[in-house]
């Protein structure tokens, strides 16, 4: 099927803008079209569409063999899907929450992430699991999780983060033609609106946001890529996922001159991107959702200390979630936001 | 691919359904070897008739006061349910889940079970917590995540634990209580203790892999445990069949490992109360562990986050042939001459009464979101017994941040 | 608390393992509902009778060229085990695993099987390479991990994979090829591929999750997949009641996900072989997937890092009420007049010597930790189809560690 | 039963001298003895006494309520310790393999660490889960991980590794006396005898290894203090397991006056001694098997890196595995031995 067979997306105007969860049934619908081989299975993403509604529409158009309802069961779901991968097809499972994904764990870590390597190529498990994570939604410890650092620690799996609905849709179709298996946080407190840390002030939608304007039809933005959301040279930002819009709304509220990069991937991190900006800069604030201990932060803090060691002129700062499981009541008081990010950011600048 | 027989705008007909009549199903004794049970696995245990008679060798024989008793807890479970669901759509808290229509499942086993028995439920019984009595005012102050919420504001709204009654922590993770429960009553039959442990599972939930392994270390160390799969059809919007339903009953899962199984209608107070009693009895007397299949119906959405409008069709419920166990148990007790219509109108209006008035005292120490919850540094505790360095330092952070952002706060 | 009969040093009688005669058991047709497979999960299909004759309805009325095939396939991956093991006893290598007295489950499902067909094996189906054809000095190269392993010595020995012949990469991880087979039959039924897939498991793993799920999601989508439990009494040290044994057969398992299900003598190479084959052609004809339990017994330790005399009696080998395969396969041919001790024993010695000019061949690529592996940088292949810049890096790395050790060393 | 009722232990001499693994049999006998809560399960750690023989005997003494084989399950064997530990027992479950633990990872992550939290201490989950780790015995990719750093990003979970018999019998003692789960990783390359990376020259028994005087009878070793292997000031070696054998063989190999720190404890973690340290020596080196990327060293650079930032002289070297299954035959090229730690050494020390 070629991109002119592309079927019609769903918005239609030229900069049309779409929310993330748009953006993402996007990228599936398209991916769909395009490859046969792709399918879509998951805890009620078939008729009903997903619980957040990222696959809505797609078994109606596509039918149940390609979009399909699963048992419950996280380790059967990514079982059945290196299997698929095995066969040739190009599976794209989803985990309802990144919370629950622990019961599929030994299919990823031992399965489908060695496939390649202990067959010597002989088998592949082209697989795309996606799944919501992060909080800020009121969902407790088991509906808010960050369970990202864990997934890069494992040697075959490339893990993504996308920020915005330009990113998300072509993320995710490059992650599906990936032929290593991607895992694909979506950062959920932003599927229908950015969100900046201000818990308290008004809503906004994504069709306020610039990165909400989404083209049409099929386009894929490379895995390892990172993204210089803006350029600065008073410390070098990293985020990805809520947290870029969050720091970004700190720096630009303090009015600090800061390099915010999204990183978008973190296996495999786009490192020279973020070598050249602290070499810049001279600082570097690292920030995430996750719980601190043993977070990508970690690694990331310890690259760029690795790489650019002679050109720091401060600690790296990470800013993170604290190592407690998610609140819920006091959720706003484990979020990495504002408070938490200005200080790290006055620590930095010598303020 | 399984396809369930209706969808949003199709007219139901439950025909398909075998049910059969009320009394027929053999009692073995609790002692029988399993396999004297396989045959109840593909039959349905139903006590109460069409006309309110008990009936049968499953009939446990209730006085007319508990019968009553069992009434009135069914009853506060669903004015519970209404109101917090209510409260929800308020906005006083975050996440309500209801019982509505399965409210038989938890209470009537909570009264087969002993008070000590300890429960590992699923996030779908708080009958069994409103039946051993736990006070209702501490259930809406943990719902709420407020100042007073013995769970400190740390869980998703009824996520309860409540060691005082017996009744494990609620994980928000499906399954995971199965091997727990089989793993606390392997302790209690190593010390001769006679408690037993039971637990409760949706039947979607039955795809995961710890029901296997819950099932597989009960069968392998004769474990006193009872299982409740409770079946109400639906796993958010997947029906039964993406359990596997169309092709076994969730009790015939039983008979793949050896232990004894029941499959109970689960809209019969009656017939429950007898199967948990039955299985309860076998567990305490070394006979091993017990599936019970609760063959019932989910008459609301998921949770207040769901809306079954968008997937299953709305005459499902109405149509449901096993009837509402509310309604049953009350037409029995009338049939019985034990009850009215009036002394259930009175009730119904006493228990509404007693909710509001929980509620009431419950807004007091505060609704989520609201400020009154519990002082930050909680946040940081009961991760580990002893609080590490690490976690003092970003405590300190937490509050310090609170003074940054109010800076006139005091805690 | 399960306790095997027998410990070291105690006398073996197994007359407690029910024997029914062969030919006896009934062979419903492929088509069947499963139910009707349900009586046999308690039975055990067998075709070789005490006299070595082939009986009953399970025959599968092989010609002799066939049965001799099979006969050589088995005593060809027994040669091989032995030679393959005083191999590693020598220090040819790390690690080796036999399937003495198992090789039926193996050789006689890979006849039954069509070539195409996907296999997704355990450790312990050598058997099915050997008779799929899979060149032997291939396989001791992996097991060697030399330089021309096709797995570049990435892999435990013994861990092939060969797409070439339709076998999947073996898993260290117990259980989980269970789901990836059920995934793979989805793929291929999806397409309209006539191929199926098969997969085996020892008994002992049954207890994994995955196995849960694999037989949840064959159920529920009706898969065309053949499980395969090997039942060979022990998992390393612990005795099949540790699986659940004593409690249900593994072929019950079937019923409790309403699938069919077979029991069948896994020492008896024409009944294993009728039963796969009736498994293959139903699920090829899309009646579903298939459990078949091989009863047998693991007449070896679990693998070279085992000394089962330290948990089991010697004499079950010599006890075992089902005999030996390729004695049991031998004197059928025999008994037929196709076949004499005299070709057996010539057989045996040609065998032998294929085996040793193969491990001859094999050793001329190098044994493990001598030197003659893959080049190094072929270490960070394969990770992910390119290689990103942080293994680049790593890659270079490793050669530079091996310069500075070696000075002299060129790759 | 008190101490003097302890039974006698295996080997009786004044500075006996014990491998680990006899250490760690010793260890779980006199807690088996000292509480009747303490109970053993796992694959074969009954009537066979365990793969490594780390249990062997203990069934025959306690019995088989104390001591018993389970069905293979890993997910099964946590979450019947959970709710055996939540009834008031003190289970010890064994995983046979840390590359097996995956498929209780849920229960371990989901319900054991966060047990006391979700349940405002109703109920806890005191239990301790052994498993070997860590390869150098061409274990091939399947019995040779090194997972740690997973468990460590788990709020809620303490992870312990010991690197001496001395060491193993007494935090294996405190880490079931712990109410909160604890991870016992045991480096199964050095039960038997230390390791100094050395593959190529002859073993060396325990015996000759000052730390293998093990005394007799309890003792704890306490939980989150690290052990100053040896003080000196040119340069901080952070290592655990066998590393500090490998790390500590190389640096006297060179003559480098190292400060060598056995963590022992990886969460929580002895900062402190860490941090005095690097302040002193200005350099810090960390060695780990496991993979690079988001392992534990990670985590410690980060933490190096913020407190000892205006101290260091040079950047903070980590030496781990590579970012690959830890491969068969090459096996050598993959372990992190004296010529990956003996560059870094020289690149810190600036040679
Ligand atoms: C491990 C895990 N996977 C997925 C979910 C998301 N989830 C919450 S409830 C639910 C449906 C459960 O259905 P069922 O077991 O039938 O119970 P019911 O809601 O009908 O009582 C799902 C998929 C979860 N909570 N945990
Ligand atoms: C997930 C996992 N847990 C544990 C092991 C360790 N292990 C390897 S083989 C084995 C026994 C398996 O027994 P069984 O399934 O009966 O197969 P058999 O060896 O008898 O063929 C065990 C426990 C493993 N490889 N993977
Ligand atoms: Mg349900
Ligand atoms: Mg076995």
């Amino acid at each position: 099927m070629t991109l002119e067979e592309a079927p019609v997306s769903l918005h239609d105007a030229p900069g049309r803008r779409l929310t993330m969860i748009e953006a993402i049934n996007e990228a599936l619908d398209i991916m769909l079209a395009r490859d046969p081989d792709v399918v879509i299975l998951g805890e009620d993403v078939g008729y009903f569409g997903g619980v957040f509604r990222a696959t809505a529409g797609l078994q109606k158009k596509y039918g149940k063999m390609r979009v399909f309802d699963t048992p419950i069961s996280e380790g059967g779901i990514i079982g059945v899907a290196v299997g698929m991968g095995a066969y040739g097809l190009r599976p794209v499972p989803e985990i309802q929450f990144a919370d629950y994904i622990y019961p599929g764990l030994d299919q990823l870590v031992s399965e489908a992430a060695r496939l390649r390597y202990r067959s010597a190529a002989e088998f592949i498990a082209p697989m795309t699991v996606r799944s919501p994570f992060g909080g800020g939604i009121f969902g407790g410890q088991t509906h808010s999780q960050s369970p990202e650092a864990m997934f890069t620690h494992v040697a075959g799996l490339k893990t993504v983060v996308p920020s915005t609905p330009h990113d998300a849709k072509g993320l995710l179709i490059a992650a599906i033609e990936d032929n290593d298996p991607v895992i694909f946080f979506e950062p959920k407190r932003i599927y229908n609106g950015p969100f900046d840390g201000y818990y308290d002030r008004p809503v906004k939608p994504w069709a306020e946001h610039p990165d909400s304007v989404v083209p049409e039809g099929y386009y894929a933005t490379p895995l390892g890529k990172a993204r210089v959301v803006r350029e600065g040279d008073a410390v070098t930002v990293l985020a990805y996922g809520t947290m870029v819009h969050v720091a970004g709304a700190v720096c630009a509220e303090k009015g600090v001159d800061a390099e915010l990069i999204d990183l978008r991937t973190l296996v495999p991190l786009d490192l020279d991107t973020v070598q050249k900006s602290v070499e810049k800069t001279g600082k570097c604030l690292i920030v995430h959702e996750a719980t601190r201990t043993s977070g990508f932060g970690a690694e990331l803090s310890a690259l760029v200390q690795e790489r650019c060691f002679w050109h720091l002129e401060a600690p790296i700062e990470r800013v993170t979630g604290f190592d407690t499981p998610y609140p819920h009541s006091l959720e706003w008081a484990y979020f990495p936001g504002p408070v938490r990010i200005g200080e790290a950011l006055d620590r930095l600048l010598g303020h | 691919m399984p396809e369930p027989h209706y969808r949003p705008g199709d007219a139901v007909d439950f025909r398909h359904i075998v049910v059969p009549p009320a009394g027929a199903q053999p009692r073995p004794d609790e002692t029988c070897p399993p396999a004297e049970t396989f045959a109840l696995c593909n039959d349905l245990i139903r006590v109460l008739d069409e006309a309110g008679r008990a009936v049968g060798p499953w009939n446990p024989q209730l006085d007319p006061a508990t019968l009553r008793r069992m009434l009135r807890m069914m009853a506060l479970t669903r004015a519970f349910d209404e109101r917090m669901y209510r409260g929800q759509r308020q906005g006083k808290t975050s996440f309500y889940m209801k019982s509505a229509g399965e409210e038989a499942t938890a209470v009537a086993p909570a009264m087969a079970l002993d008070f000590e028995d300890m429960v590992f439920p699923s996030y779908r019984q708080q009958g069994i917590l409103i039946t051993r009595g736990y006070p209702l005012v501490d259930m809406i102050n943990q719902i709420y995540s407020n100042r007073a919420d013995r769970l400190k504001g740390r869980q998703l709204p009824i996520m309860y634990s409540a060691r005082s009654h017996n009744f494990f922590t609620i994980s928000g993770n499906l399954a995971t209580q199965l091997p727990q429960a089989v793993g606390w009553a392997m302790a209690s039959a190593s010390r001769g203790d006679t408690r037993i442990a039971a637990t409760w599972v949706g039947e979607g939930s039955t795809s995961e892999g710890d029901f296997h392994s819950a099932m597989t270390f009960a069968a392998v160390y004769n474990v006193p445990v009872v299982f409740n799969v409770v079946n109400n059809q639906w796993a958010i919007s997947s029906f039964s069949g993406f359990a596997g339903a169309e092709r076994a009953t969730f009790a015939a899962r039983a008979i793949g490992y050896g232990i004894a199984g029941l499959r109970v209608d689960g809209n019969d107070p009656l017939a429950v109360y007898a199967a948990e009693r039955w299985a309860a009895d076998r567990a305490r007397s070394n006979m091993g562990p017990t599936l019970i299949e609760h063959f019932t119906y989910r008459a609301e959405g998921h949770s207040t986050s769901d809306d079954p409008g968008a997937y299953r069709s709305a005459q499902e419920r109405s149509e449901w042939p096993l009837g509402d166990p509310i309604a049953r148990l009350r037409d029995h007790l009338i049939a019985l001459g034990e009850w009215s219509d009036d002394q259930q109108a009175a009730m119904d209006q006493e228990l509404a009464e007693a909710v509001r008035a929980a509620t009431k005292e419950a807004e007091k120490n505060g609704i989520l979101g609201h400020g009154l919850h519990h002082p930050f540094k909680t946040m940081f505790e009961d991760v580990f017994e002893e609080l590490p360095w690490h976690l003092q330092e970003q405590a300190e952070q937490a509050i310090r941040e609170r003074r940054i952002k109010w800076p006139e706060w005091k805690e």
